[in-house]
């Protein structure tokens, strides 16, 4: 192909006129060495695949905004700036973690040394040259990172958090998508021969990404114990308001966006016949936030008598959760279903945690991507259809879903590979959180935690010069004579 | 001179303030607080959760007349604030030593 | 092709090296069934016309986070979080009702019972498999339905706007689509027989969605009447200014963005020629705005002495809706001509509300998209070029518009088109709203008006926190000892 | 190709049905006339290619929406409306400059009057049609001419400002990317015959785009002079906080998103091969970012104690713009250290700019824009891999940089490039600067820059109903009897 | 009747309250101010540079009493907005003269 | 013991606090108001449409200082608050009649 490429010196502007003819150009100029219709069609699909995954890839990044914008709105300014620098290193810490050690742990290949349990190779992307699919596998890592960060909140050493984000993408997290995605992993739906048939079906990871996020939240939370003033003495529990909707919404409505990356990317290729696929996808996931966002209207007015913002946000978000495992593989009319049942493990998980558990998850962290992540793998094996199993996943036949005239037999696969993964990241993220406490610490000082991890940790508030006169009257060096 | 401390409610400080200019009396400062007398705070509710907010938002207007004003004052004051409902706020009046005008160094009723 | 989607299990990561290969690993390994040339292509071509449909949907979908944003800012606080609110459902209960319903009206075919005036089929997406489509229209529908909680806002009771976004986006809106852009619609330019030469031209919706949306707006505003206090006992209007210039702002960047996916992805597909027309498209949306955007601050800077920033960012959005009815058939001069214009329109259709309708409209929503919606349409008939019409909507020869040498002939069609459009939404919403006020009322009461829907629907301010040492000082349960 | 297109009239709707299967039921029932293979591919190659630029260019264009959060989240609350504002009218104004005249001086073709130092032709879009290529520059151009906003920011008149935008946009900014990037341009790494071997290598712009925004920006800066407050009587320096983390940081995640489409997109085609660059295009840009804020997470705290927001966010948007140059030509690991010195960059630009230059720019434009863009520049000829080289700009032999076996050659042209570059954007604006500023005054009157720009060019609040009751009480006209 | 202005810490403001509630004191009304006595402001920094927020956040009591209850009422809040540290606050005293019930009309300390 | 309440220029609060500080007076505590005297407000616009915000933003300063020393405090502030245009503010002394020191519960003089 070097002479194709060779051509884009003389012809980078020249070549797009006519609006689209630059490689016709080339094939049709290099008259010396003509590509054969083979090539070209190579060279097509490379273009097309490479495409959907960049841009899918890059919505799932922008999503990184959507949790920064929900955190932040749903804590108290005292503790934005923090939250939002959090969010925002979870993508940079957990993209180097992940370049070094994590891509490599997931999908790493060199000779036979991968294993069912674990990728061997591609270490700092050494000896690799897939970048679009590394940059997919990236976006993915970061959005189970920084689902911790919310769930934490408001009270977490700034310096531990950068400890633990790194274990969690470089480390934690891949191991999980080397069993569930990789073509070697023990559990894989793509393994040469699947356990249980079809493997552990979880097309966009509600459990390879949001149940692992979601299970080092709520370990993170109760190790770190809850913020002060969110439990009284009687065990129950307080409501802390946190301190702009808009964002909160805003981060929904970006997420939601994101999500059509996180969610159709996962076709990985559009060629081959997975357009339909992915179109598909596309739809289901639709249906499950709207389906989602409705039930978490209704329910809230019902159980509160007002139409709760918060609740729904968190709602809708459980509608996405809960979709993402079998997007490619029920009908709309299920997506429906898990969108509605998504919704209301939301709500009640909310009390779970706030009412038996007495776990303090600022956020909704754990509700959204634990619960409604689990109840979404578990849909799989409920819902799929056979055509849904053995176009998503491949396989002549696949399983049809429980509730849909199949045999349990999927749904214990879901069962085995969302206990396996909640396993794994429970126990790891128990000894890697307990760790941190032990030895450097896990949470701010009582005082810190009272003024605000802003002034401590950052020296700002988040709205330092608010207002029409701004704040800048209040202090000096800053407007002297 | 006389120092007015209202604090009445935010919906009715425009006709305070537009009856006040009536009575040629410009001087106003006022101020956002939060407060409860008989009238508690409300009842909101955060994730579903609900918490009490255990004050609402009135306004606090400073005033300083001359002796002679005060009544009229008062009686505009409670003439335009009030709506009959519980809430509707207290006056309070004290004496004031001295006045001083920035500007010019003015002192006493003069600089009112 | 089942062969194809088969070998996906064994290949996902692996096929993925060499980066983009996959596909052709799939080809060429199925040696037993070697897909032919045919095949191939008809692959890549359903791929690319994909890819473009799911990536501009999302662009469109997101315009709701746009849409939220200029919403929000420009309400008062007091009323932030229910208008947000209504933002975020317009799409959800438009989605579940466009899925029912609304596709169904709008593209549904089953047999023949589509007609010149609805479809008939797909009811539910029942024996439905076009999902990016379907994806792409609920997009539309969802942007159709926002228009209006603009309009209405800061008094509209949240049950009453429950009722009305489903109808105009599962009923009213849809309608108008079968008529406009079905191939059986009986004004529709893909019609195989149009009316008047070339049927009503719309190439993205100036009427078809905005049209809609907005004379749906100005009829809610009606008959809600104005909020307290915006106009006086003489009968001037008041201003009645928002929260946040910088939500409205950053709400128009998310428009303007979200445009590129609505006008160029209403080529609905790439290959067979519309690559370069999609190009065209983008150019034509980008000048009318920024076109519309500049006139905005030239005329309030003369007609207020200032740059008025809510109304150039009224007027950057009628540039928008301006263009959309004609993005592919003007050419580049043209669409600065008519972003200009709408630019103006919006300007003075403001001061037509407040002055002369006495017409409460919180946001612009009724002078942006009603207004500069009917001008857009209009606009086809005077600048469409007879390349650019044969271009965007078939036919050998398309006419000219008629300030461009053309005849009168389109104009007509146009104005037939637009005029049915308003008679249509105008007549059906005018019953909708005022069905809803005599049975379930469509406003909230006085109190709760003046203390703000936010706290009484949603028991929450939108701001609960905000500001350094927060508002939970001033509450219990949320901080005690 | 007419007779496709006529096709679509007929089959919008239907054609969808069935996924993406129009224009093979184009095709096939196109029988009088069967498309060659030839003709199939060539659609192929320009609807895949023209899809790359239009959704990069949109993710380019929202990168407006990232610098406006950014600049106005730091900037006090008091000239937010003002900043805001500018940052979309730099897109309006750039936009119809880039029309008329900015593209004809890039890349304008007409016969032979292009030469090395401008392009001649296609004024206002005259005799072109690569409109998908135009509208990705525009966005390019867009960004160039938003940067110097931030830099002036608090004191700029806003009509000084709408006349240098429209100088930068259509007139500066365009020479340098006809050197640079035109075939016919005089350092280009696509002229025919480039000058010192490969000619000056900037993939994406650290310099084309980068560098100049930035060099005018801090001639800008240095003209207008410090806000008041800025520098003390000692020539200290003092902070002057702004308004927003949230939307600083928000304005982070757009920029960064935006990026995916800015260096990817700079393929500007994915076809013939370059669908794999895109990809490590992607990856470079991405540890890049991520090193440059964790650099400056780690760079802040040990200078300052503290893990400072402000600083991060400009560290990470100078690993950003230092790789932008060479995010096609160097490895993965090169990419990380680019990241690492850029982030260091911009934090010791921030001071030199305070503490011996003497420049106030609130947002660190210069730092991040001229330093690291620098940076970025020389950084190709110190990591370019010869295989980079080869494979992103052509050549059958690419040099190594310096740092990695090469020689100094290509160092050497990219200064003799980034010097270029400079002393044309610096000599131009400093002309522009003092002009407007001896003729229409470049500056707004103390008392205005006092009581803020908002008041007195906008006539508003940025957040004029801002907290729960609303400042509505304040005001009259705003909710009278 | 007397005046009682308090400027206390924010975090203690809940603890005073409720106290005074015990005492059966309904009316009360708060502010957000800043200040600053013998404990100094903080240092704050904005992209890497220092500055010196000179004031700390307080809250503003104003509550106005009868005179038999002043001492109840001090006595409460000192004890309650106390913790002992730099920057606990102060409380002034001063005579008011009249109190009007916006609502009623009422005056005197039957308004209180 | 003397209660200045001053409403000046939120532009001048630097200043006047520096100086004060100079006097060796530590205590103060200040809030952000509105207010208008001879000076109106100003005219703003929303949407192409004007409308009056009746009230500028001023600094109400609240400072509680022994007898002896409000002479010197009062021209310090008009002196370090003066700009000359209308709109600079006004000082209001009052009475005291007790002040407290919630950290040590002092008294009187010694609390102030
Ligand atoms: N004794 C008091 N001291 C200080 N503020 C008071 C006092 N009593 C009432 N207020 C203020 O007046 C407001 C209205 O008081 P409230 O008792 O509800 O009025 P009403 O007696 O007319 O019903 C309260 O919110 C509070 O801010
Ligand atoms: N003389 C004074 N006049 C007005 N406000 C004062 C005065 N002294 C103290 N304050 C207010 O009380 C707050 C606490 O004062 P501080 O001296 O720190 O308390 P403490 O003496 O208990 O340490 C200050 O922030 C200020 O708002
Ligand atoms: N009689 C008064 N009562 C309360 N506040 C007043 C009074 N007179 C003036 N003020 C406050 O002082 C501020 C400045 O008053 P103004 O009359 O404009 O000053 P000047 O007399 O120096 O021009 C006003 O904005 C208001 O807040």
């Amino acid at each position: 192909m070097s002479q194709w490429i060779m051509k884009r010196r003389l012809r980078r502007p020249l070549g797009m006129l006519g609006g689209g003819l630059l490689a016709m150009a080339i094939f049709s100029s290099a008259a010396a060495q003509e590509p054969t219709t083979e090539d070209q069609i190579a060279d097509l699909v490379s273009a097309i695949d490479t495409a959907w995954l960049l841009v899918t890839a890059s919505f799932v990044f922008f999503m990184q905004a959507g949790f920064a914008m929900v955190e932040s709105g749903f804590v108290r300014s005292k503790n934005t700036s923090n939250i939002l620098m959090k969010n925002m290193l979870d993508a940079c810490v957990g993209g180097l973690f992940f370049w070094a050690f994590g891509y490599a742990i997931a999908y790493g290949l060199s000779g036979d040394s991968s294993n069912g349990f674990m990728g061997n190779g591609n270490w700092f992307l050494n000896d690799f040259d897939n970048y679009a699919f590394w940059f997919f596998q990236f976006a993915f890592a970061a959005t189970a990172a920084t689902i911790v960060s919310g769930a934490m909140a408001e009270r977490t050493k700034f310096s531990a958090y950068l400890v633990y984000t790194a274990i969690i993408s470089g480390v934690i997290y891949p191991f999980v998508v080397h069993w569930a995605w990789d073509a070697n992993g023990w559990m894989s739906a793509f393994n040469a021969d699947p356990f249980m048939g079809e493997g552990y079906v979880d097309f966009a990871g509600s459990g390879v990404v949001h149940m692992v996020g979601g299970m080092a939240a709520i370990i993170g939370a109760k190790v770190v114990g809850p913020r002060i003033g969110k439990f009284n003495k009687d065990g129950s529990a307080n409501a802390i308001p946190g301190h702009s909707i808009t964002s909160g919404m805003l981060g929904l409505f970006i997420l939601w966006f994101g999500w059509y990356g996180f969610n159709p990317g996962s076709t990985l290729v559009l060629t081959g016949g997975f357009a339909a696929l992915a179109g598909k996808v596309a739809v289901t996931t639709t249906l499950a936030a709207c389906a989602a966002a409705v039930t978490g209207v209704v329910v809230t007015k019902i159980k509160t008598g007002r139409y709760d913002l918060g609740l729904v946000v968190n709602a809708a978000l459980g509608g996405l959760v809960g979709i993402t495992a079998g997007c490619a593989t029920v009908e709309p009319w299920a997506a429906v279903v898990i969108g509605i049942v998504g919704g209301i493990v939301v709500i009640y998980a909310v009390d779970l945690l706030d009412n038996v558990l007495k776990i303090d998850d600022p956020v909704g962290a754990a509700p959204v991507h634990l619960f409604s992540g689990l109840w979404g793998v578990i849909a799989v094996g409920l819902f799929s259809s056979e055509s849904g199993m053995a176009g998503a996943n491949g396989g002549e036949s696949g399983a049809d879903g429980l509730l849909v005239g199949g045999g349990a037999e999927q749904l214990m696969a879901q069962i085995i590979g969302a206990a396996s993964i909640l396993a794994w990241t429970g126990v790891l993220s128990a000894i890697v959180f307990v760790g941190i406490k032990v030895t450097m610490g896990l949470r701010v000082s009582a005082e810190e935690e009272e003024k605000g991890l802003d002034l401590f940790e950052h020296g700002i508030d988040a709205y330092p010069d608010f207002g029409p006169s701004g704040a800048g009257i209040f202090s000096t060096a800053s407007g002297g004579k | 001179m006389k120092r007015v401390d209202a604090i009445i409610r935010p919906s009715q400080l425009n006709f305070v303030r537009e009856a006040l200019d009536g009575l040629g009396y410009g001087g106003i400062t006022v101020s956002e607080v939060k407060g409860h007398g008989k009238q508690r705070g409300i009842t909101e509710q955060w994730r579903g959760r609900e918490y009490k907010v255990e004050y609402l938002s009135k306004v606090w207007i400073l005033l300083v007349v001359n002796d002679a004003d005060l009544e009229k004052v008062l009686a505009t004051i409670v003439e335009n604030a009030r709506t009959g409902e519980i809430g509707d706020g207290k006056i309070f009046v004290s004496d004031v030593q001295d006045v001083v005008r920035v500007r010019t160094g003015e002192r006493g009723a003069a600089a009112v």
